[in-house]
């Protein structure tokens, strides 16, 4: 234990627990690993559950409740070994059967999981049945479709972490709702949930690892929503952790040493509706994307030191090579640079009359939608006067969130403003979206081409010849200039200096169960 | 005579409004004895009630004093502090006013609101407080009182009302009770019980009343003294047999000619006063009533005319008095000529 | 009195249908969904969901099921909030915001009727004018902008109060004084009217020719009478202030059921947003009640009808 | 008794004695110098300082909104590079250098965002926006407002049960839901009609979202105005001078029009004012759901609430907003106080 | 059914105004779905001739406005009819008869919108009737008005609270008398007015009356004024006429116990006679018109009332020619 200053008196014969407040979002909608698909609730969910699998502080899978694993020769097959003896937050002995009960339940369409998708890799996936089985208590094997390289790492995520069958099986919409059926397997364990109030986690006396985990006896998620009172609370010490700025005051906390950043696997784009006319033309799409200086807008938008996007992957992804970055090997479609600004707009000009559009004329007002907030709106108006400048004229039509997501992925738009982050660290999170007719394939786009890359990607079992096809892909992307990609995400939070140990993932995971805080 | 109870001299009194100076009584002098019942009558806006409210030292605002005195029973009322007036308000002189409906606070018991008054001005113990209010409201006959206390203005009729209001003035057994068009706003039957019971309780508890009013059939039926009041001031004052046979001013003598009498057996036709009233904001420098009077002279319109001293009781102030001794005066002057006069 | 609350009930059951049905329609014809997300779900898992909550029947079969569980009682179970119940999520937001809803009144009307009373004695004179000043000027300010001003001031700067959560007494002050600002300003203004027309009537005569202090008759005989449009104006403001203010709860995270319905609405979670607005609906209904009742009160001559 | 002084201490003569004749009478008999109603009203409103004050301080927004944006040297949504989140009358590099190159520069009096674009004339800007949709958006209620709950409490019975279960459900249903649906529903039609239909081209002069807030306020808003019209119409309808209109054979419009609304006018102005503010806030919520002035045209309410974000950093961006809707608003209820104290003859002072 | 249509009184041949068995009754909600009915006017018949005054005299609530305004059908009746000059109007459209049958009203502060030139006050029946065809004819008529009733062309452009009430009612006169009217009913149209005003308003509804055959209800409650100003009077009590004679005849030969309480309560402006006046004083308040006493309505309040009075209404019977009233104890 690191945190016993406590006990050093020797005065005080029970110590006051050691607590840590943090804000990493806002009351979640529901805290079931397997229904989860926000970012900021797979910190908690990594707290208290655990899977075969867990991220070390490179971002590494290692060892969690599996303590071994084999793969067989062509890659599909899977045996992990489970710890002895793991229980159950409650006591309860934890087995194989969990994992297969889990993750069954993940894939089936009455649990309706967001992330059914990421067990598209094993087999059984369409029939509704996976082929995953516990042949005893403490061995779990899994057949793949194909090879996936990073299948540890997917089981590191939340929503393959095991539930608990008899319990969720007894309440299966509420469990999640009470200490006392919330049971996990992780370093801590729900005590306390406030609806928009806060959650309090306590430690697992029954985790496997317990004596490893230095972090605080108890570990409070604020559960706020207001950037300025977020920050109040981090500047009053109320909280040692915040997971957001308001924007306005970045400038300010840089050069802090409470300010941090991280990459983030996530790109902020734009979506052309390729099939509205003047967007149909690649050519008027390209010159829009050339006609945005990327570095203004991470300059005096963004902020926070977001790098300018000149493809639409984002750095932090690996390449064949894992010392080298997939967005490294790629290159940029184009230089999103401040000094190539001048040069892209010559080139859009051009490209613009080339097209038949000299100095935009001829092209029709086009409509630019986002959602309500005031960085989006920013981005915008910077985007209206940038593509003023060849000649186009934008207008710009705040939308309430849940419409502007209908309009959006119903294509009733031109252009719209969009984002993209990674669930895994794999390329493809990226690239399978384009897809013809694919949920999210905003653009409305459709390439045979494409359609064919994705589909050999995926049934591929070769690492190199996988990188190899999504660099393809990603370029039939650019020669048709589907999406307009302004900059690659980062993850900026306030984290207090007294604040030691503590980690964070690149898919934005914060941990929290190892660090001290000192006086 | 018996005692002065009530001598104001002289008072003026005027409301500072935002459009000017409101001349509202403009040297009025009148005084009472103990046990006079004195009706004041005159047209609206004359000042009746203007003076009155200044009786009980409860000028509203923008009103003030400006000269005169108001002598009640030793008290120089215009001299006394808000606290030391408080102490005779209610107790020692009260008052009833026109609109019984209003005139009571709609959200208190009528049993609150006589209680009031006397938890104020007595030393009487919750349990007496109680009996008195009874006792008041049969004496102002009301049946049931004890039920009564315990309702609301507004679950009584007007007349029922009116008497709370005398009842709660009568509380503290006062020296003098002002009445403000006390029957205005009842009806002819209802308004003969309420006169009828004025002048019992009077005789009851020997108290004097300032009775104001429009209706000279009131007047002519209770009171013993009238002062006839014009345009903030008072034209004429005598008894009221004076008063009604024997009137001295233009405008008492027009008003007395343009009422209709129910008993005459012919259809006569009415005698009205010609004209509008005077509006107070620009007061006519002479006799105020000049301009409506059939014998105005050229010095009404200059000057206001002094009192003539009719009788010992009766004076009025009007240049026709004037006239005539003035002609006198000339008579004797000039020693002949006695026929030119008109 | 329970012929008048019995004929209110009847109405207020008719009300309550209207408002269930429309918002109901409205609901459903206002684009998007419950499932949408920045990433969409797959379709199979869209089409579970909706046969899992009964959103793929017909929306007329769809009404008369809601229609029916509601009849029991049932406002369905939250689409966002996963296995919350919309009965509980209700019962356990509403008191906290009612709780503050109830000080932040108690505050406006502590503070604003004497501020309108003494504006309305001292008419026209300088404070007269800085007690209007001062309370246009609350009616002016935004309340997001008050409420942060307050935050960061007292907050941050000062240090002197804290500035989320309602975990002690002290964590009430800056909520409720933001909550408190704006009907504060207009209760001293509705108060400072009415005891101008209160302060002209005959009863106030009477009152001062019985030989009542001027105090006493202001305390006694003005006040009563001059609260009565307060009393009025407060029915659909309770109503409005204890179902919570989005932006004070969101600002200070206080968990109310304010914050609630604003998000149940961009969520798209049709049972919370029907359970909200008939729960509004209802608490409205009831406090036009209680108000028309406490205007009895005050006023023995209305007539409840 | 007092004695009686000599009458005559004055001088009198006989011709003082003889009857005045009637132009003699009459001349005494001056009625007041006529004034009008309205005249009455604003010769009052002109001794109220507070308000006369509140007037010119009016006028001077109305200059600043209206017409010194015409010759400012920026525009409101002109970004210059360079010259991001300037603080009060700071220069940019670049404008510095251009200062010194002997050239002017037009300082940017309260700073400039951080896109760059002068604070000073978007708040100018905003004021317009918020003062056009403060004042239309209220005489929008005003007349909605007091037309309905004038019709209601006129003919009374059944009528006026209908209408005032509608204003319930109106305020009841909530209102963001109706917004939303209005925010998709609206806009094309609107575009439609301004593009293809003629007559409807001043529609885009005015501006789609400028039109649908009003749209919004006329199907959400006038609920309270229409009651408290109503309550004032109860009273009024009884009394004499309406049921002379009726025997006169006025029709019921007539009487709403003429003698019900005419006479509530000290409830409307005071309504009205207080409505604007809270018109000038809906705007800026109402732009968040897509139904506002569309960016990059400021709004002051949009103004604000973007610049909470930046409350320790850039406080004046904040304080300059707020400040202009609070003066704005104050100088509109203080006049309307005084436009209803001068207009309202029944209000008395009796305070002793 | 019957009795509706039951005839009270004779009614000679051509009257100007003939209202049979007239009920007005407003509803008051009682208890839950309840309804309970004010019988402000019950079963009142009477008729006036052309050129005629006929006086109403009676208590406050009694229901002598609402008669009057049901005749002009500002309410719609209950029951009953309204002949008017030989039409049948009680369900006809009043439009050609709001020009016939003016009114003017008790408050000359309340029947004046404060917010209306005296212009457009006496103009507002031109310019409904539409009675000008142009602006100068609309002008020169409201002159005409103002003249008729002494006001001079300069009031026009006058607001009414700029007036005293004896003109304000003058103006309220001339509103009615803009559409030449043949029939005014007066509702208490002096009560408001001073002494010294009262007696101008009605000589010049006496003159008016003789320059242009107006036919006058004359509706007030003070007698002296109706009795010298009516031809006939009718007494009403509680909502019904209890009595209904010749003006001189009803003042000096009443014989309703109520009538006479009524005279004998009017205060004699005559100190001598006033003195001397015996007062008949009533107990009590004219009861509630909701809960009316069964029987004779007067019966709470009448020193003669025996059984039969509470068992049984009388009916309005003719005690000598055109004398009616309704007791049952007429001597
Ligand atoms: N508060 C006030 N402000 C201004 N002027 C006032 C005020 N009160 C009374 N007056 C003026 O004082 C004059 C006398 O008023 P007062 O009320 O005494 O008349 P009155 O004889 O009682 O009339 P009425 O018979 O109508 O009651 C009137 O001209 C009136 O305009
Ligand atoms: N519109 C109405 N609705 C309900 N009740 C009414 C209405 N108008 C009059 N009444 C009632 O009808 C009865 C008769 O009223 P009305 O006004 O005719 O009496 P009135 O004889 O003219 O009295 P007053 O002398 O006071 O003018 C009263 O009890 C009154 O309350
Ligand atoms: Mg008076
Ligand atoms: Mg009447």
């Amino acid at each position: 234990r690191t945190d016993n200053r406590q006990g050093q008196g020797g005065a005080t014969p029970t110590p006051k627990p050691v607590e840590l407040a943090v804000h990493v979002g806002s009351e979640p909608d529901t805290i079931d690993p397997t229904l989860n698909s926000a970012s900021d609730v797979a910190t908690m969910l990594i707290h208290m559950f655990e899977g075969l699998t867990t991220l070390d502080k490179n971002g590494t899978p290692v060892y969690a409740q599996a303590e071994s694993h084999t793969v067989s020769d062509d890659g599909l097959t899977y045996t992990f070994k489970l710890r002895e003896g793991l229980k159950w937050s409650d006591g309860k002995p934890l087995t194989a059967h969990d994992f297969v009960y889990s993750w069954n339940r993940a894939i089936s369409p009455e649990t309706g999981a967001d992330y059914a998708y990421m067990f598209e890799c094993i087999e059984g996936y369409n029939e509704g049945k996976l082929n995953v089985t516990a042949p005893d208590d403490r061995t779990l094997v899994v057949k793949l479709v194909a090879v996936t390289p990073y299948f540890l790492e997917l089981c590191a995520f939340p929503a393959f972490f095991p539930v608990r069958q008899d319990i969720v099986e007894a309440n299966p919409d509420t469990w999640t709702l009470k200490p006392e059926t919330y049971i996990g397997n992780g370093p801590y364990m729900l005590e306390e949930w406030v609806h928009d109030s806060y959650i309090l986690l306590k430690k697992n006396p029954n985790y496997w690892n317990a004596s490893s985990i230095t972090g605080p006896d108890k570990i409070r998620f604020m559960l706020m929503s207001d950037d300025n009172a977020i920050m109040a609370a981090f500047k009053n010490g109320e909280i040692l952790f915040a997971d957001s700025i308001p924007t306005d005051e970045i400038d300010a906390w840089k050069g802090r040493p409470e300010f941090n950043l991280q990459a983030q696997l996530g790109t902020y784009y734009i979506s052309f509706n390729v099939t509205k006319p003047p967007l149909n033309n690649p050519m008027v799409r390209k010159a829009l994307v050339l006609a945005v200086d990327r570095e203004y807008i991470v300059k005096n938008i963004g902020k926070a030191g977001q790098q300018p996007a000149g493809a639409f992957v984002p750095t932090g992804l690996f390449d064949v090579d894992p010392t080298k970055e997939f967005r490294e090997v790629g290159g940029n479609y184009y230089d999103p640079s401040g000094e190539a600004y001048e040069a892209n707009l010559r080139e859009a000009k051009k490209l613009l009359a080339d097209a038949g559009y000299p100095n935009g004329e001829g092209i029709p007002t086009i409509e630019y939608i986002y959602n309500e907030g005031t960085g989006h709106q920013l981005i915008a108006e910077a985007l209206q006067s940038m593509w003023k400048e060849i000649g186009i004229n934008v207008t710009l039509t705040s939308q309430e969130w849940n419409t502007f997501l209908n309009t959006r992925k119903n294509g009733e738009y031109y252009m719209a403003r969009n984002g993209w982050t990674a669930d895994y660290n794999d390329p493809i999170c990226f690239l399978d979206m384009w897809i013809t007719g694919g949920g999210n394939n905003d653009a409305q786009w459709s390439n045979a081409e494409y359609d064919e890359l994705i589909r050999r990607i995926k049934s591929s079992s070769d690492r190199k010849e996988r990188i190899e096809l999504m660099h393809k892909a990603e370029d039939i992307l650019f020669d048709e200039w589907v999406v307009c990609p302004i900059y690659y995400y980062v993850d900026i939070y306030l984290k207090s200096e007294k604040l030691d140990g503590f980690y964070s993932s690149p898919l934005g995971y914060k941990y929290f169960m190892y660090t001290t805080i000192k006086e | 005579m018996s005692k002065t109870l009530l001598d104001i001299k002289n008072l003026r009194l005027s409301f500072f409004t935002p459009a000017g100076e409101v001349k509202a009584l403009n040297d009025v002098s009148i005084s009472m004895q103990e046990g006079d019942v004195l009706g004041i009558v005159g047209e609206s806006g004359s000042g009746k009630s203007v003076t009155a409210s200044a009786i009980m030292g409860i000028t509203a605002y923008p009103g003030k004093i400006i000269g005169g005195t108001i002598d009640f029973n030793g008290h120089r009322i215009n001299e006394m502090s808000e606290k030391e007036l408080r102490k005779i308000r209610g107790k020692e002189v009260s008052m009833i006013f026109q609109d019984p409906m209003t005139s009571l606070n709609p959200v208190y018991t009528i049993g609150n609101q006589i209680r009031e008054v006397l938890r104020l001005h007595t030393d009487l113990s919750r349990k007496e407080i109680y009996e008195r209010s009874v006792e008041l409201l049969k004496l102002v006959g009301i049946n049931e009182p004890e039920k009564r206390l315990k309702q609301y203005p507004h679950e009584l009729s007007g007349g029922m009302r009116q008497r709370v209001m005398i009842a709660m003035a009568l509380a503290c057994e006062p020296k003098l009770l002002i009445a403000d068009e006390p029957t205005t706003a009842l009806d002819v039957t209802i308004q003969a019980q309420i006169i009828d019971l004025m002048t019992e309780l009077k005789n009851k508890i020997n108290m004097s009343i300032i009775m104001i009013t429009h209706d000279l059939g009131i007047v002519a039926s209770m009171c013993n003294r009238i002062a006839v009041m014009y345009a903030g001031k008072v034209v004429e004052e005598g008894t009221t047999d004076e008063i009604f046979y024997n009137p001295k001013h233009e405008y008492t003598k027009g008003l007395l000619r343009s009422i209709p009498k129910i008993d005459s057996e012919k259809h006569e036709k009415l005698i009205p006063i010609d004209g509008t009233p005077v509006d107070m904001l620009n007061p006519p420098a002479g006799c105020p009533f000049a301009p409506r009077c059939e014998k105005c002279m050229r010095i009404c319109l200059k000057r206001m005319p002094e009192f003539t001293q009719i009788t010992q009781t009766h004076k009025s102030a009007c240049w026709m008095l004037q006239k005539e001794s003035f002609e006198r005066e000339r008579r004797r002057e000039n020693g002949q000529d006695n026929r030119k006069a008109n | 009195m329970s012929a008048y609350i019995i004929k209110r009930i009847v109405s207020a059951v008719v009300t309550l249908f209207l408002v269930a049905t429309l918002t109901f329609f409205l609901m459903y014809l206002v684009p998007g969904g419950p499932f949408l997300s920045e990433k969409a779900p797959s379709p199979q898992t869209l089409k579970a969901l909706e046969e899992k909550y009964g959103l793929d029947q017909p929306i007329g079969v769809q009404y008369v099921n809601y229609m029916k569980r509601l009849l029991h009682g049932d406002l369905g179970t939250s689409l966002k909030m996963r296995g919350q119940e919309v009965n509980d999520i209700i019962k356990t937001r509403f008191p906290v915001s009612a709780r503050l809803g109830l000080m932040a009144v108690a505050l406006a009307i502590l503070v604003g009727i004497p501020m309108g009373a003494v504006a309305a004695l001292n008419r026209g004179k300088w404070f007269d004018r800085l007690i209007m000043f001062v309370s246009t000027l609350g009616i002016a300010v935004p309340g997001f902008v008050v409420a942060t001003v307050l935050m960061y001031l007292f907050g941050v700067e000062l240090h002197v109060l804290p500035t989320f959560g309602l975990t002690s007494p002290l964590h009430y002050i800056l909520p409720v004084v933001s909550l408190a600002f704006y009907p504060t300003a207009y209760i001293s203004r509705l108060m400072r009217s009415s005891m101008l027309d209160v302060l002209g009537q005959d009863y106030m005569r009477t009152a001062r020719a019985k030989g009542l202090s001027r105090f006493k008759s202001l305390f006694k005989h003005a006040l009563r009478n001059a609260v009565l449009p307060v009393v009025t104006y407060l029915g659909p403001m309770l109503a409005g202030i204890l179902t919570g203010s989005f932006v004070v709860e969101k600002i200070f995270t206080i968990p109310g059921l304010g914050s609630q319905f604003v998000g149940s609405i961009t969520d798209r979670d049709y049972p919370l947003i029907m359970g909200t607005t008939i729960f509004f609906a209802f608490l409205l209904i009831t406090l036009n009640v209680i108000v028309d009742i406490a205007y009895k009160i005050i006023d023995p001559r209305i007539k409840l009808k | 008794m007092e004695k009686m002084k000599n009458p005559f201490s004055f001088q009198l003569d006989v011709s003082d004695f003889l009857p005045a004749d009637d132009a003699e009478k009459q001349s005494l008999v001056v009625m007041r110098e006529s004034v009008s109603f309205w005249k009455d009203g604003f010769r009052r409103l002109r001794k109220n300082k507070l308000a006369m004050v509140s007037l010119v301080v009016i006028i001077l927004i109305m200059i600043f909104a209206f017409i010194v944006p015409y010759f400012y040297p920026y525009s409101y949504e002109q970004q210059i590079r360079g010259s991001e989140n300037l603080g009060i009358m700071e220069y940019s590099d670049a404008e510095m250098e251009r200062i010194e190159a002997g050239e002017k520069v037009f300082p940017h009096i309260l700073g400039t965002d951080s896109l760059g674009r002068d604070l000073m004339i978007r708040i100018m800007v905003g004021s317009r926006i918020s003062l056009l949709v403060g004042i239309v958006a209220s005489a929008i209620i005003l007349v909605i407002g007091s037309v309905y709950g004038a019709i209601a409490g006129y003919f009374g019975g059944k009528i006026d049960m209908i209408m005032m279960r509608t204003v319930d459900i109106i305020y009841t249903v909530p209102d963001i839901l109706v917004i939303i649906l209005l925010s998709v529903t609206l806009k094309y039609p609107l575009k439609e009609l301004s593009d293809n239909v003629k007559g409807f081209g001043w529609i885009n002069t005015v501006g789609i979202g400028l039109i649908s807030i009003f749209v919004v306020f006329s199907l959400l808003y006038w609920v309270g105005m229409a009651r408290i019209v109503r309550s004032q119409v109860l009273m009024l309808k009884e009394q004499e001078f309406v049921v002379a209109a009726k025997a006169l054979g006025a029709s019921g419009s007539r009487i709403i029009r003429k003698h019900l609304l005419t006479n509530s006018i000290g409830t409307l102005i005071v309504t009205t004012t207080l409505q604007i503010p809270s018109s000038i806030f809906t705007e800026s919520f109402l732009s968040f759901l897509g139904l506002g002035v569309f960016a990059p045209m400021p709004s002051l309410g949009s103004l604000a609430s973007q610049a909470i974000g930046g409350i320790t950093s850039y406080p004046h961006r904040l304080l300059a907003p707020a400040i202009m809707i609070s003066l704005i608003i104050l100088s509109f209820n203080l006049l309307g106080d005084g436009l209803r104290d001068a207009f309202d003859p029944k209000l008395k002072n009796q305070e002793g | 059914m019957d009795r509706t249509t039951e005839k009270q009184i004779r009614i000679p041949a051509h009257p100007l105004v003939e209202v049979r068995n007239l009920k007005q009754y407003f509803p008051v909600k009682n208890g839950l779905f309840g309804k309970k009915y004010i019988k402000a006017v019950d079963d009142v018949s009477f008729y006036i001739n052309k050129g005629e005054t006929l006086g109403l005299v009676g208590e406050s609530g009694c229901g002598k406005t609402t008669t009057g305004r049901t005749l002009l059908r500002l309410y719609e009746p209950t029951g009953g009819r309204i002949i008017y000059d030989g039409v049948d109007i009680t369900k006809a459209d009043m439009k050609p008869y709001r020009r016939k049958m003016q009114i003017v009203f008790q408050d000359p502060y309340a029947s004046l919108d404060p917010r209306m030139t005296v212009g457009d006050i006496i103009g507002e029946p031109i310019d409904i009737n539409k009675l000008a065809g142009s602006k100068k004819e609309r002008n020169d008529m409201i002159m005409e008005m103002l003249n008729k009733v002494g006001l001079s062309s300069e009031h026009a452009s006058r607001y009414p609270h700029e007036f005293s009430g004896g003109q304000r009612q003058r103006i309220g006169i001339a509103r009615a008398l803009a559409v030449n009217p043949e029939f005014i009913v007066c509702d208490e149209p002096i009560s408001a007015l001073d002494v010294s005003i009262q007696a101008q308003i009605v000589n010049m509804f006496e003159e008016l009356q003789e320059k242009m055959g107006l036919t006058y209800l004359f509706i007030a409650h003070d007698i002296s004024i109706v009795k010298h100003i009516s031809n006939r009077i009718g007494v009403m009590y509680l909502g019904k006429l209890v009595e209904l004679a010749e003006s001189h005849e009803l003042v000096f030969h009443n014989v309703h116990p109520y009538t006479k309480t009524l005279i004998s309560a009017v205060p004699i402006p005559d100190p001598v006679s006033g003195r001397n006046k015996k007062r008949i004083i009533l107990d009590g308040d004219v009861p509630s018109p909701l809960n009316p006493p069964g029987g004779c309505p007067f019966r709470t309040r009448c020193p003669y009332a025996d059984e039969r009075c509470s068992a049984e209404e009388p009916k309005l019977t003719e005690i000598s020619k055109g004398h009616y009233a309704a007791c049952h104890y007429i001597k």
